[in-house]
């Protein structure tokens, strides 16, 4: 079972998501953006940073990558993919994922450890966690503001696709939004970060490594 | 403006130069003409100038910061593989690792343009721990501002911490700590001192030096613009009136994204063995770079400065000498290794440039578009600046400072008192919880910090296998300081060494950013050389060397100087982050005993 | 060289956390009667040569594609004449 | 409802990271002849009332202070006209 974490110029938190691959138990491939092969893994995950400094939009031209021509290909045929942070942002520019994210509402950079509830448990990313389950792990991030238009937002609720809300609003998102899917549930973006929340010795929880073992499971299933 | 070559200097000895305009003293002008046995060409007056500032030269600390050397240079921990000269100073941990550390200061920078001021400020410490071949793993920022109601300070602070964190964060460094001190002497001149750590195998330790005859010398990285070359723009006032005045930006601005390709790059260059000596560009630009490696290494250098790419195509040749362009790296390289080099940089997108070679001349020799411009023997740039023996005097002011004792204030008579002390001083931005700054930094990312903020000690495992790790803590009281700045610094490096200890690593180490008013002033040059003894006292003592800092003069409104701030940072080692020890109380502490150490 | 400017705003619906902050500044330094402010992005494209339909039309699929996302942001495009 | 525009830019010396990525970009997405892109701000501002000069003078002060940073930044004010 491999896990392919892409690495664009300026992500940051590629290393942390390959550590919590091999944590939970995966091999942990290192995949590059300039190429387009995927090496074979069986999930991919986009990991967070400020690709291309955030310069423009965050994520606006990461989604540009050859890797993510591939991506999107196999993401449309099942292959699970999870974009943290940055590559939350990735997903939603390349249009993987509905609506965007903007900048937190107080404008500021913001640290800190957050209680989330999991409220779609039945995606690629998400099955090891129960019904309504609450976790804590890393925020951390500068443009975390989920918006989307008010139908989107209805859609997205109705179809059951809003995959974890914040516990205490840290940034403005829309309906508390901090994580969805896609209608298949292979594709999950998440503003958080579960790859910091796997050893108590450098995260707050353990919290976040149900990320890394659902996915295991879910390819292992399919 | 026609260039003013070598051969045009010796056939013009009394063309008036600008050399007061640049900072020159009439003794070094004249010295630097006894140098070279002719004027200086406009291009050597620039590069002349720039490394005999304070800030380059060292010129009034020089006799003081040698005392450092009377401390054994040895750590708890083993040798020492680098020490102070170097780029950073670097510690042997064992296990095969070796550590650099290095606190420097961006002060007069972040009071102009706080954001980028204090962004660049991070750049800077982050490459020169680079250029050791080292990866850096953490950041740390002691800061000071004025009070914190002060209008100037809502202005300074706001912009200094986002571009820390701004330029740290987007570098992908956790941040592990530092402090944020308000005093009203930092109220015209906030402190912003960077520091930053980083790790490598000892086989990967590479120090700035061009050597062996042919290897090329490759300048890579941004592009160079007239960044920071305010006042050299004098010799180049000819080209203003031809042209129109092209701008000279004081101010510097940061690119976070340019210098995480320049980290990953660089790393990448090293492990693929294809970089003999390098150096980053920092204050001193080319004049530095190219003067301190070629006086490094054991033969000449010669550079053609046209292969410099610019950003701005209207840089005269002394410009190009002087900038500050951020983000900007120099190497030497093997003819064979060139091509691979190049390959790598072009991997990570970015700009990598042949622009000169090692000669076995021992001249540092540079040409514009095929004029020679510079052709001086390196060492007399970089190292034969003045010294300084500035007076220094204990100031009168000194024993009534002193007499002032705290004794002498009303104690709280009731518990009602008590209670409002107590409350007023939990209460005060030095002493309240310092969240509202850290949680603007990301203290996770790498996934290594073991103890961050609230903790008196950052700490970061080295090896996930082992457990090995260092801790770092920084610390500086500047009212004891001012009050008796020997004792005033040996508390400074207590308290940093009983940090680091207390969480259980092993202090082996000491950087140190000195912070201080004029040194034209005996008082406060007295200062700094009580902090200085106080720390070499100190450091001998407590068996750790001093590594490396930096110092930082001039930090003063009007005629009022700083509290004197030698802010230290020390560094310890711990076998097995695993037994760290945090601080404060838990649920899982439950029944535990408290007791207290010491008199 | 002609010059290609790209204005991109964040759509009405959208919140604009910066505008919003602007607007409370504009409030506490007095500067009254301000209705509303809205933060963007302005570009300024320098081009090689001569502005062309076609030129332009190329910077308008960058604009599309890149420069604004359509989810929350509009913009307009318009050729700068005379400097 | 009158509007007057804040167009803020880094002055032309000053290095622009942004505009530097999004050139980068233009060029690895196939759009050709791009010289130069900046990156700058653009401010909305929608005045309660008439754009009146007194009016038009306060806004070129917040400019002046708030909206732009003379250290590193220029910038030009317009007020628009007929929508
Ligand atoms: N500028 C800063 N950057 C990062 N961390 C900081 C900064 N200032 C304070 N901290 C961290 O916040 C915590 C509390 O700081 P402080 O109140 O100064 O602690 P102490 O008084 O125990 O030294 C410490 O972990 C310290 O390292």
């Amino acid at each position: 079972m491999k896990i392919g974490v892409v690495t664009f110029p300026g992500s940051l938190d590629d290393v942390d998501a390959r550590r919590a691959a091999a944590v939970a138990g995966a091999e942990a491939v290192a995949l590059w953006h300039g190429d387009a092969d995927l090496h074979g893994v069986d999930a991919v995950v986009l990991p967070g940073g400020f690709s291309y400094g955030d310069y423009l939009r965050a994520g606006a031209i990461s989604r540009f990558a050859p890797v993510m021509e591939t991506i999107i290909k196999r993401a449309g045929e099942g292959m699970p993919v999870l974009g943290i942070c940055n590559g939350f942002q990735v997903l939603c520019e390349s249009h993987l994922l509905p609506g965007a994210l903007i900048k937190n509402h107080h404008r500021k950079f913001v640290c800190k450890d957050q209680a989330l509830r999991i409220e779609n448990n039945s995606t690629a990313w998400t099955s090891d966690y129960d019904a309504n389950h609450e976790i804590t792990i890393v925020l951390k991030n500068q443009d975390g503001s989920y918006v989307a238009d008010e139908a989107t937002l209805d859609r997205l609720e109705g179809e059951g696709r809003v995959v974890a809300r914040y516990l205490g609003n840290p940034n403005g998102s829309y309906r508390d939004i901090a994580g969805i899917t896609n209608e298949r549930g292979n594709v999950v973006g998440l503003m958080p970060h579960p790859e910091h929340a796997v050893e108590t010795l450098t995260g707050p929880t353990t919290d976040g490594l149900g990320f890394f073992t659902s996915v295991l499971k879910a390819v292992v299933a399919s | 403006m026609s260039t003013d070559t070598v051969s045009n200097a010796t056939s013009t000895p009394d063309v008036e130069q600008p050399w007061a305009e640049l900072g020159l003293k009439p003794d070094e002008y004249q010295r630097i003409r006894d140098i070279l046995g002719r004027r200086p060409t406009s291009c050597e007056l620039a590069m002349y100038s720039v490394m005999w500032s304070e800030h380059c030269s060292y010129k009034s600390s020089k006799v003081h910061l040698k005392r450092f050397g009377e401390i054994p240079q040895e750590t708890p921990a083993g040798k020492m593989l680098a020490g102070i000269g170097e780029n950073a100073g670097v510690i042997d941990i064992g296990e095969g690792y070796a550590v650099t550390f290095k606190v420097e200061s961006h002060n007069h920078p972040s009071y102009v343009e706080p954001y980028q001021g204090a962004a660049t400020g991070v750049g800077g410490i982050v490459r020169d721990i680079i250029a050791m071949g080292a990866r850096p793993v953490a950041v740390m920022d002691p800061l000071r501002f004025g009070p914190l109601d002060a209008p100037d300070t809502k202005r300074v602070l706001p912009g200094i911490v986002s571009g820390i964190g701004g330029y740290g964060n987007s570098l992908g460094l956790p941040n592990i700590g530092g402090e944020v001190v308000f005093d009203p002497t930092y109220l015209g001149n906030p402190l912003v001192n960077a520091l930053c750590v980083g790790v490598m195998r000892h086989e990967d330790l590479h120090l700035a030096n061009a050597t062996g005859v042919g290897n090329q010398m490759i300048l890579y990285g941004a592009k160079t613009g007239g960044d920071g070359i305010g006042g050299v723009s004098v010799l180049a006032s000819e080209t203003f009136a031809e042209g129109g005045p092209t701008k000279r930006p004081a101010v510097q601005v940061g690119d976070p994204f340019m210098e995480k390709l320049l980290i990953e790059c660089t790393l990448e260059l090293f492990a693929a063995n294809v970089v003999e000596g390098i150096q980053d560009l920092g204050g001193g630009g080319l004049s530095c770079a190219t003067s301190e490696l070629a006086s490094a290494g054991d033969g000449g250098m010669r550079v053609s400065l046209d292969k410099v790419p610019l950003r701005d195509a209207s840089l005269s040749p002394e410009e190009i000498l002087m900038s500050e362009s951020q983000e900007r790296m120099m190497a030497c390289v093997t003819p064979e290794n060139v091509e691979a080099f190049l390959k790598i940089c072009e991997k990570w997108d970015v700009q990598a440039d042949v622009i000169g070679e090692v000669t076995d001349t021992g001249r540092l020799e540079i040409d514009w578009h095929g004029e020679r411009v510079v052709d001086v023997l390196p060492e007399t740039v970089a190292h034969e600046g003045p010294v300084y023996h500035r007076p220094y005097e204990r100031p009168s002011w000194q024993d009534e400072l002193q007499a002032d004792g705290a004794e002498k204030l009303p104690r709280a008579s009731s518990g009602a008192e008590l209670r409002d002390t107590l409350l007023k001083l939990i209460a005060s931005p030095n002493l309240c919880d310092k969240s509202w700054v850290t949680d603007q930094y990301d203290r996770y990312v790498l996934g290594n910090s073991v103890l961050a903020q609230p903790e008196d000690s950052g700490m970061i495992r080295v090896d996930e296998t082992s457990g090995l790790g260092v801790a770092v803590s920084t610390d500086c009281n500047g009212r004891f300081a001012k009050l008796d700045p020997y004792t005033g610094a040996k508390l400074a490096l207590a308290e940093s060494f009983r940090n680091v200890a207390t969480t259980g690593a092993r202090p082996v180490a000491v950087t140190d950013c000195l912070n201080f008013g004029s040194p034209e002033d005996p008082a406060v040059m007295w200062q700094f050389t009580e902090a200085i003894r106080g720390l070499v006292d100190g450091c001998k003592e407590l068996g750790i060397p001093v590594t490396g800092g930096n110092v930082s003069f001039y930090n003063q409104t009007g005629e009022t100087a700083i509290l004197p701030t030698p802010v230290v940072g020390v560094l310890g080692v711990i076998d097995d982050v695993t037994r760290r020890t945090p601080i404060g109380f838990t649920a899982e502490m439950e029944g535990h005993q408290l007791y207290l150490l010491g008199e | 060289m002609a010059r290609v400017v790209v204005d991109v705003m964040l759509k009405p619906e959208i919140l604009d956390p910066q505008g919003k902050a602007v607007h409370g500044a504009f409030g506490r330094l007095g500067f009254d009667g301000v209705a509303d402010v809205r933060q963007g992005k302005r570009f300024e494209i320098t081009l090689d040569g001569e502005a062309t339909e076609e030129r332009v039309a190329e910077i308008r699929k960058a604009a599309d594609t890149l420069l604004a996302n359509p989810v929350i942001e509009d913009y307009t495009l318009h050729v700068e004449t005379g400097q």
